[in-house]
């Protein structure tokens, strides 16, 4: 029965219901919406500074903010038209942040900007041009830690990559953009791949995919075969199974230490997305102004996966899949697992929004929280080897030094412990307060040091 | 009135078993029975009286430097007197005491009063001091030998009011930490009211 | 083997503290910490040996041959009571780290019947010198490991939501008392 | 029978007399000095080991003014001058006197003058809500009402009114400790001076959206439109980011500020009841009264309030 | 330093001479109520009579340990003989016994000297506990096994404490075996 | 829409575990001992432990609802557990007096004193059924005769344990091996053919709820499979060395608690250890003691007591025995 020899990591994780509700619908282009809302911030890092201003007609793919400082990103219009306020607009964040609000006209394109089918599988650019090109594309990672790519590409001197792993594995439940675009981009991720090898100056590269997309592993590993370096590794059905330090034990083996980088092993992960908007970016000169956005929900209409620019609102993205359900209890941009649930539906899809998903307000509440009966299944679940249950207590108790020894900072947010508890318990709030304080506690260090 | 007050506290408000928590040796280990419980208390009370009484007596010619070994003898001695008297007069009690009656000596009630309260108060208050403490004990030592004879052998002083043996395990070892541990907790209960 | 025995009997089937009820006010008053717990384990085997040793030598060259067998009571305090202040002393002077330690814990000591109490029984159990340092010594270790136990339950306690009226020493005697049971487990072993 | 009395006295007396005099000798050799003086500021000192003073606790804080050749910097602020006339005392060094401040929360957006727009659920800590959004209305500034600065304090003097889901301090309690301070995620607390009879005028608000969008979210919101500023006759408020701020050392309790706001965001706390505005009491009665009543009856919650606001309304009748 | 030293000398000189005088006083009462408890059993297990049985002891070196014999008479004839016996199999350790025998061999009474039995189980052996021991009073072991009856005695053990039972009986097997053996004198 | 939308933290969807299914399934895996029980036993083996389940409950509701004043946690079934398990380590002649002196041991001491469900440090169940062994040990060791049993060692009415005539026998010096030939053969007491506690005769009927429990992955097989491993290997090492004073290691597994503590007891989630490497020290722990006791102790069966035992050391192993970590960082490496 199973046709590929499968890897995962070994310790930990859950296999929540897979709810893989859009996969077989294909990628639809979302109609052109009247007014975008384009935040200021859509990475991990520094806001960037608006380059045009109120008033200013712009075109599609046009610069509007410049990324500042090391860690940070450009902001491109995605739509043209006229600047009509920068102001703080909330996002997905859940606060109010400075944002371009532009009334859209019509749907010039930036001429420098290549917007036909053709595939360009030549790679012409240098590796400095690549790192260039990509980085004032404004790109960042869209597998959802938004962290600009250009800086994971420029590998730190006296490190040394050898391995770049695409992550193609979208364990979360419900989402299928990725998957999709495997299936419908498969030609153009080859070519991206190419380019971030070299890029990296790697010779080898590795899709992950889980095994539950038995048709993006069939088609990518036979697109594969004709390009040498790059495999097609199938991996078991496992959350957090597209976890980063997860995805490179489960290939290499490796074991990113605590506190380290991927490339410390030697080791870079790109997501699919980041991988095709490279592409886009370095043969296209397509800065990143729109995304694959699954709109899913059992109780949604038409579960679809749209291309949609940024800025689009949100409540745009639902309409288009049949508009939101009467009993909706909850709005969740990105997966169950991770995702971030929204209080409004006027906040704009940006660059890291990889799925909109709709809970009925039967699956949308907590149940009640119940003491904890120490059955170690957070333990057990836990891929980085925490005890969820005591960082949780710690939180509660404001040992935060404690729960540093215990390295509540190694946690990766997967959520396998509050997804698993039978006391529904919020261990992974508590967790998340733990990391906030001890965050705290390092600066306060680090400032009494300097 | 101040006087009264002396006497009264340790009874209650500042019970050295239940409140304070010190000399949980003798209260664990003699309590089988309530006559056990009320013969030790009242050993307990002679020497606490006793040597509060001597203590405030010399308090004022004792020199800071050697006061807690002057104290100690003076205590030991008054134990080593009640050794002996009960060793020639109730034996049978001695036996079933044993080790915990030279043990009052290090009985943190009897140097903790000495400390705090005899060697700073006259004969007279130290006396009522003592009294009062020891009777706080006495009444904790002998309500605690009498829950665990009631429950462990059925019998109260001795005397038999049910067939057959009672709980066993409370004339036992952990009886005595469990009936003690709920006795704590219900006269804590008691005094919280009360304050 | 008479060695492994007495070492036996002490720690697990005659626990001082759990068995003979002696030195529960210590373990009580510093059970609330296991580090403190430690500590204080450290320094009663510490005292509890030294004192062992010197009380034997008393009963069996001074106080048997004067037939003043009636002044054990208040010779053994006395002379631990000089011990303990002497060790403090000492200490603190040679080791700082030790007393910070272990330093603490030493006054509560004098007043520990556990150490009296061992004294006391080395001479009823008619040991011999080696025999006497073996008991006391293993007398330490049994009552470290109740101490270490409750003390890292109550450290566990802490994190949970115990009844208002539990908290602190009842609960901790409901610790000790459940040992206590457990502990009868060993009944027999020797 | 005279022997065995003699052998006791001479064995006894002559063991006591050996221990002592080894001691001695073990005591003089082995001499270590340490300060006593901290010991006894530590004993002065409240041990209340809240950190208050800035440093981990009560001993530190001992050790430190033992230190110091100053007691500049130097405040314990649960025992207030008070104490540190006494730490001066052992140290001979001068106290340097605090003004006595008091918590207050700088919000009033209760249920019913604040929108939800939202429904939060999970871990009951403002901090970890305070991350994930504006909280369940749209202020980004408001309090979000699960009680981290009741939690953090150590002396009873803050509970949560649960008709308003605001915190309220208790003036008598309030030690000035700051821990509340520390704890609010929003910085919403405040220590001010404290003034005869505890009373306070303050702006209880502190978002710095403009005033459109901060009336928006909440009805009580301080819109920035200066006519307090502009009223004061002792320059004690500043304006800035949108937001009026009083300066509670320049205040002078005249009052004059607290009718011309237009959204009632200056609140007048235990001044004589008569004197309160009927509409004050109305949009932002339950709370203020609420902290009159905290006032009157140290330890009931909000039963008492509840009972003191009917009070305070019958006498306007 | 001097006062100190005068003053901690004072005090134990004063607790000494108290004390000594103390124990002088107390010396006798106590070295009787010893005795007391020793003739106590032996009038208890005894036929009555009136030499002095504790002057007339032997002893005999057993099993690690000592029996010793005290002849009664009755105007100098021999009407028992009480066995100080012991036992190391009681539940806690060592059980001692004091057993009467007639010169037939037939036991007129038991007391129990010393144990450390579990309260309300083994302490059952104790005629103040519980009336268990009355069962041996006027059995001859020639013909009444002494042994529990688990083990194919005749003797009732104590509900839940076979093992004090056999103990029990283990002491004054050993009793009247070395009392035969010996020879009644 | 006009309901206001919630927010909270991921994860947005939640397993399907929750307390009171894993207590469920754990009285499910009890049915099949029960089953057996009452065969052997006859009424009295189905209705004490329904009568123990209904006194847990009871004392649980009003210690909640009275004493400590706290919301009912009657639904999370914890209490049923705890009221079956107690019930099955007891012989089935117990009067009904003493069993709600267990169980109110059990509820109030070993349970409610701690705060309730996940806070008492030691087995609720097995304080209750300690105290009740010392406190009335004759009622405790006087087992009913299975149906059907016939030895000659048995008296009308009492039927000892196989552990009981094994220590028995050595108290008296007698030869384990001459011994061994009047209790059951091995298949006999595989299927529960002894006399015993409820619920601990029937090792096959245990063993199928073990599967069960695995199965439904309610417990790992650390425990259980750790404890049984080291009960065989070191019994089985005595009776290397001296196979006439010591009985075979398939005796040992398959008489006493050893099944029903090892599999259901030692298991409970609140007292034993959080990682696996935490739980085989905790279980090996009780499988030494357990032979210990039962080879040298004074009472016949030590599993009661080591499970005890060894939940005093839990905070201690939860506090330096810790998962392993992804990548932890080698010293020195
Ligand atoms: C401060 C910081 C610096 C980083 N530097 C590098 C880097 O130099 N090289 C690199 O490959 N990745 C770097 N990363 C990226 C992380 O390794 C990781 O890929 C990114 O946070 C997204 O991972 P996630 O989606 O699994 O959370 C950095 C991340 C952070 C937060
Ligand atoms: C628990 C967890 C699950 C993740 N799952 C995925 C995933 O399924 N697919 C994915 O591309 N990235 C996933 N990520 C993000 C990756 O860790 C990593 O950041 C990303 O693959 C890096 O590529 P990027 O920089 O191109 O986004 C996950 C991260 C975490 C912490
Ligand atoms: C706390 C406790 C103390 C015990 N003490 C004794 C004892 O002193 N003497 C005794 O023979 N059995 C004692 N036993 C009972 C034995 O352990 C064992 O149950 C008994 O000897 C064998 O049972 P049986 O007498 O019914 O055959 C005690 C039991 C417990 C639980
Ligand atoms: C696998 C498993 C085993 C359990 N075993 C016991 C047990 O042995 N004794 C008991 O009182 N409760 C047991 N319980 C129930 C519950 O965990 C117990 O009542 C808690 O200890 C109460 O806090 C068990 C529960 C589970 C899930
Ligand atoms: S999964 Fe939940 S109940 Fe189980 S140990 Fe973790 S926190 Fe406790
Ligand atoms: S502790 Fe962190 S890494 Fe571990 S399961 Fe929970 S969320 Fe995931
Ligand atoms: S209200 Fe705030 S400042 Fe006042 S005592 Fe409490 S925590 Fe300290
Ligand atoms: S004042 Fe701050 S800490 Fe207190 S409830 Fe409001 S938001 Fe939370
Ligand atoms: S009475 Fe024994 S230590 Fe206090």
């Amino acid at each position: 029965m199973q046709k590929y020899q499968l890897k995962t990591f070994p310790k930990g994780g859950v296999h929540p219901a897979e709810n893989k509700l859009s996969a077989g619908s294909p990628i639809k282009i979302l109609p052109l919406p009247e007014r975008v809302v384009i935040p200021v911030v859509q990475h991990l890092g520094a806001p960037a500074e608006p380059v045009v201003q109120k008033g200013d007609t712009v075109v599609a793919g046009q610069l509007l903010a410049q990324s500042k400082g090391f860690v940070s990103a450009n902001i491109h219009a995605s739509v043209s038209g006229k600047v009509f306020r920068i102001e703080e607009r909330f996002d997905a964040s859940g606060y109010k942040r400075l944002a371009f609000v532009i009334d859209r006209h019509d749907d010039t394109w930036d001429p420098a900007i290549d917007r036909s089918d053709t595939l360009h599988e030549h790679i012409t650019a240098s590796r400095e041009e690549i790192i260039r090109k990509i980085q004032e594309a404004g790109i960042v990672g869209m597998g959802g830690a938004t962290f600009p790519t250009h800086i994971k590409l420029n590998v730190p001197k006296g490190k040394k990559a050898d391995i770049l792993i695409i992550n193609g594995v979208e364990c979360e439940p419900f989402l299928t953009a990725d998957h999709r675009l495997m299936l419908e981009k498969s030609k153009e991720l080859m070519v991206g791949i190419r380019i971030l090898m070299k890029a990296l100056g790697v010779d080898r590269a590795v899709i992950g995919i889980e095994q539950n997309k038995p048709d993006a592993i069939d088609l990518l590993s036979s697109l594969a075969e004709k390009s040498s370096g790059i495999t097609v590794q199938a991996l078991k059905v496992k959350y957090p199974q597209g976890g980063e330090k997860q995805l490179i034990k489960a290939i290499t083996g490796r074991e990113v230490p605590s506190g380290a980088l991927p490339v410390d092993v030697g080791a870079v992960v790109h997501n699919v997305g980041t991988t095709l908007a490279a592409y886009e970016a370095v043969q296209k000169n397509k800065p990143l102004v729109e995304r694959i956005v699954t709109v899913t929900g059992k109780s949604l209409q038409e579960p679809s996966n749209f291309l949609v620019r940024i800025g689009t609102p949100v409540a745009e993205v639902i309409e288009a899949a049949g508009g939101l359900p009467e009993d909706t209890g909850k709005v969740v941009l990105g997966g169950p697992m991770m995702g971030k649930a929204v209080s409004k539906l006027d906040i704009p899809v940006t660059k890291g929004t990889s799925g909109i998903l709709i809970l009925p307000d039967s699956e949308a509440h907590r149940k009640p929280v119940q003491p904890c009966i120490r059955c170690a299944k957070c333990v057990s679940v836990c891929p980085m080897g925490l005890e969820p249950y005591l960082l949780m207590s710690l939180g509660q108790h404001q040992l935060w030094d404690k729960a540093r020894r215990e390295r509540a900072l190694d946690c990766i947010e997967c959520g396998s412990c509050s997804f698993i508890c039978p006391a529904d318990r919020p261990l992974l709030d508590y967790i998340r307060l733990d990391k906030m304080r001890i965050g705290a506690l390092i600066r306060k260090e680090k400032k009494a040091v300097s | 009135m101040n006087q009264w007050k002396n006497f009264s506290k340790g009874l209650i408000a500042e019970n050295a078993i239940f409140v304070q928590v010190l000399g949980m040796c003798p209260t664990l280990g003699t309590t089988t029975s309530a006559y056990n419980g009320l013969g030790m208390g009242l050993a307990t009370t002679f020497v606490l009286v006793m040597s509060n009484i001597v203590v405030s007596m010399v308090r004022n010619y004792i020199p800071d430097k050697v006061r807690i070994p002057s104290f100690i003898v003076i205590i030991a001695s008054f134990v080593t007197v009640v050794e002996l008297t009960m060793q020639a007069y109730l034996p049978a009690l001695f036996e079933e005491l044993g080790l915990f009656i030279p043990l009052i000596v290090v009985n943190c009630l009897v140097l903790g009063r000495a400390e705090a309260f005899a060697s700073k108060n006259t004969i007279w208050s130290s006396t009522l001091d003592g009294l009062g403490m020891g009777l706080g004990f006495t009444l904790a030592l002998f309500m605690l030998g009498s829950v665990r004879e009631i429950l462990g052998s059925g019998s109260w002083f001795g005397l038999k009011f049910i067939q057959g043996d009672g709980m066993l395990l409370f004339v036992l070892a952990p009886g005595a930490f469990l009936a003690l541990a709920y006795l704590i907790a219900i006269m804590n209960k008691f005094n919280r009211k009360n304050a | 083997m008479e060695y492994f025995v007495i070492l036996i009997s002490a720690i697990f089937v005659n626990n001082i503290v759990l068995a003979k009820f002696l030195g529960i006010c210590p373990f009580m008053g510093v059970s609330s910490r296991l580090e403190t717990s430690v500590g204080m384990t450290g320094a009663v085997a510490f005292v509890m040996v030294l004192a062992t040793i010197v009380t034997y030598l008393l009963q069996y060259y001074v106080l048997n041959p004067l037939g003043l067998g009636f002044m054990q009571t208040i010779t053994f305090i006395l002379v631990i009571a000089a011990l303990v202040q002497m060790v403090e002393i000492v200490l603190k002077k040679v080791s700082p780290e030790l007393y910070q330690a272990l330093g603490i814990f030493l006054p509560l000591i004098t007043t520990n019947c556990a150490v009296l109490g061992v004294a006391i029984l080395t001479i009823q159990g008619k040991y011999n010198l080696p025999e006497a340092v073996v008991f006391s010594f293993s007398t330490a270790l049994g009552f470290g490991l109740a101490l270490v136990l409750l003390s890292s339950i109550r450290e566990a306690l802490d994190m949970v939501e115990v009844p208002k009226g539990m908290k602190g020493i009842p609960i901790a005697f409901v610790v000790a008392g459940i040992l206590a049971m457990a502990f009868m487990g060993f009944a027999g072993l020797v | 029978m005279s022997n065995t009395v003699l052998y006791t006295v001479i064995s006894l007396s002559g063991l006591g007399a050996i221990a002592a005099v080894i001691l001695y000798f073990v005591a003089q050799k082995f001499k270590v000095t340490e300060d006593p003086r901290i010991d006894e500021v530590e004993d002065v000192l409240p041990h209340a080991n809240c950190g208050g003073c800035g440093y981990p606790g009560c001993r530190q804080f001992a050790e430190a003014c033992v230190k110091a050749d100053s007691l500049e910097g130097l405040f314990c602020p649960v025992g207030g001058n008070e104490v540190m006339a006494r730490v001066a005392e052992i140290l001979g060094l001068e106290a340097v006197e605090e003004e006595p401040r008091v918590a207050v929360i700088r919000c009033q957006g209760s249920f019913e003058n604040r929108p939800r727009t939202s429904h939060y659920e999970g871990a009951t800590t403002c901090a970890v809500e305070h991350a994930l959004y504006t909280g369940d209305t749209d202020c980004p500034w408001g309090c979000l009402g699960l009680g981290d600065c009741v939690e953090a304090c150590n002396f009873e003097a803050l509970y949560m009114d649960e008709k308003t889901g605001l915190p309220v301090v208790i003036d008598e309690n309030c030690t000035a400790c700051g821990a509340c301070v520390e704890a609010c995620p929003r910085d919403i607390i405040e220590l001010r001076k404290r003034n005869k009879k505890d009373r306070k005028i303050f702006v209880s608000c502190i978002n710095e959206d403009r005033g459109g969008v901060a009336r928006k979210y909440c009805s009580v919101a301080c819109i920035g439109c200066s006519k307090c500023f502009q009223v004061c006759p002792f320059d004690a408020i500043t304006m800035g980011n949108n937001l009026a701020f009083i300066d509670s050392d320049a205040c002078r309790l005249c009052r004059k500020c607290v009718p011309v706001c237009p959204t009632h965001s200056i609140l007048e706390i235990n001044f004589p009841a008569p004197r309160v505005k009927k509409e004050l009491v109305t949009t932002a009665g339950a709370d203020s009264s609420g902290k009159t009543a905290g006032t009157k009856d140290t330890a009931t919650g909000k039963k008492s309030s509840s009972g003191d606001s009917t009070e305070t309304q019958n006498k306007n009748d | 330093m001097l006062s100190m030293f005068l003053a901690l000398f004072l005090v134990t000189l004063i607790s000494a001479t108290i004390l000594g005088f103390v124990y002088e006083f107390t010396k006798d009462a106590i070295a009787e109520s010893r005795a007391a408890k020793q003739t106590e059993a032996l009038k208890k297990v005894l036929p009555p009579f009136n030499n002095n049985p504790v002057q007339e002891m032997y002893k005999k070196a057993v099993d690690g340990d000592t029996l010793y014999f005290f002849p009664a008479r009755k105007d100098s004839a021999l009407v028992g003989i009480a066995v100080n016996t012991f036992s190391p199999k009681g539940f806690s350790g060592m059980i001692r016994i004091m057993v009467g025998f007639l010169p037939d061999g037939t036991i007129r009474d038991v007391a129990v000297l010393e144990h450390k039995e579990t309260p309300g189980l083994g302490e059952k052996m104790v005629r103040s506990k519980s009336d268990w021991s009355v069962q041996f009073q006027g059995k001859n072991p020639k013909t009444f096994k002494l042994a529990v009856k688990k083990d194919g005695g005749d003797v009732d053990a104590i509900t839940a404490s076979t093992i004090s039972s056999r103990a029990f009986c283990d002491a004054l097997e050993r009793a009247y075996k070395n009392l035969t053996e010996g020879g009644a004198k | 829409m006009n309901k206001l939308l919630t927010v909270s933290l991921s994860p947005h969807v939640h397993g399907k575990d929750s307390t009171s299914r894993l207590m469920t399934g754990v009285v499910i895996a009890l049915l099949p001992a029960w089953a057996v029980s009452v065969y052997y036993f006859g009424w009295a083996a189905l209705y004490l432990p329904v009568l123990s389940v209904v006194f847990c409950m009871f004392f649980e509701f009003v210690i909640q609802k009275y004493m400590l004043k706290r919301a009912s946690s009657l639904k999370d079934g914890s209490a049923i557990v705890t009221g079956l398990l107690l019930a099955f380590t007891l012989p089935s002649s117990l009067p009904v007096w003493i069993l709600a002196i267990g169980a109110l041991v059990a509820i109030g001491v070993g349970k409610m004193s701690f705060g309730g469900l996940g806070t008492n440090p030691f087995n609720p169940a097995l304080v209750g059924r300690v105290f009740l062994f010392i406190s009335f040990p004759v009622q405790l060791t006087s087992w009913p005769v299975p149906k059907g049993f016939h030895t000659s060692l048995t008296d009308a009415v009492t039927g000892a344990t196989p552990l009981g005539l094994l220590k028995e026998g050595m108290r008296s010096g007698e030869q384990v091996s001459t011994l061994l030939k009047n209790v059951p053969d091995h298949m006999q007491m595989f299927l529960g053919y002894m006399g015993g506690s409820m619920g601990e005769v029937a090792a096959a009927a245990l063993l199928l709820g073990f599967l069960y429990l695995l199965w439904k992955k309610i417990i790992t097989w650390h425990i259980p499979v750790t404890i049984l491993t080291t009960v065989f290997l070191f019994s089985g090492l005595l009776w290397l060395i001296n196979p006439a004073n010591n009985a075979d290691p398939v005796f040992h597994l398959l008489t006493g608690g050893v099944m029903l503590g090892s599999i259901f007891m030692a298991t409970d989630y609140v007292t034993s250890p959080m990682t696996p490497k935490g739980m085989i020290i905790y279980a090996t722990g009780i499988g030494l003691l357990t032979v210990i006791i039962r080879r040298w102790g004074a009472y016949p069966e030590g599993v009661q007591f080591a499970i005890l035992i060894m939940n005093a050391f839990v905070p201690l192993i939860n506090m330096y025995v810790k998962p392993k970590r992804f990548g932890e960082v080698k010293k020195n490496g």
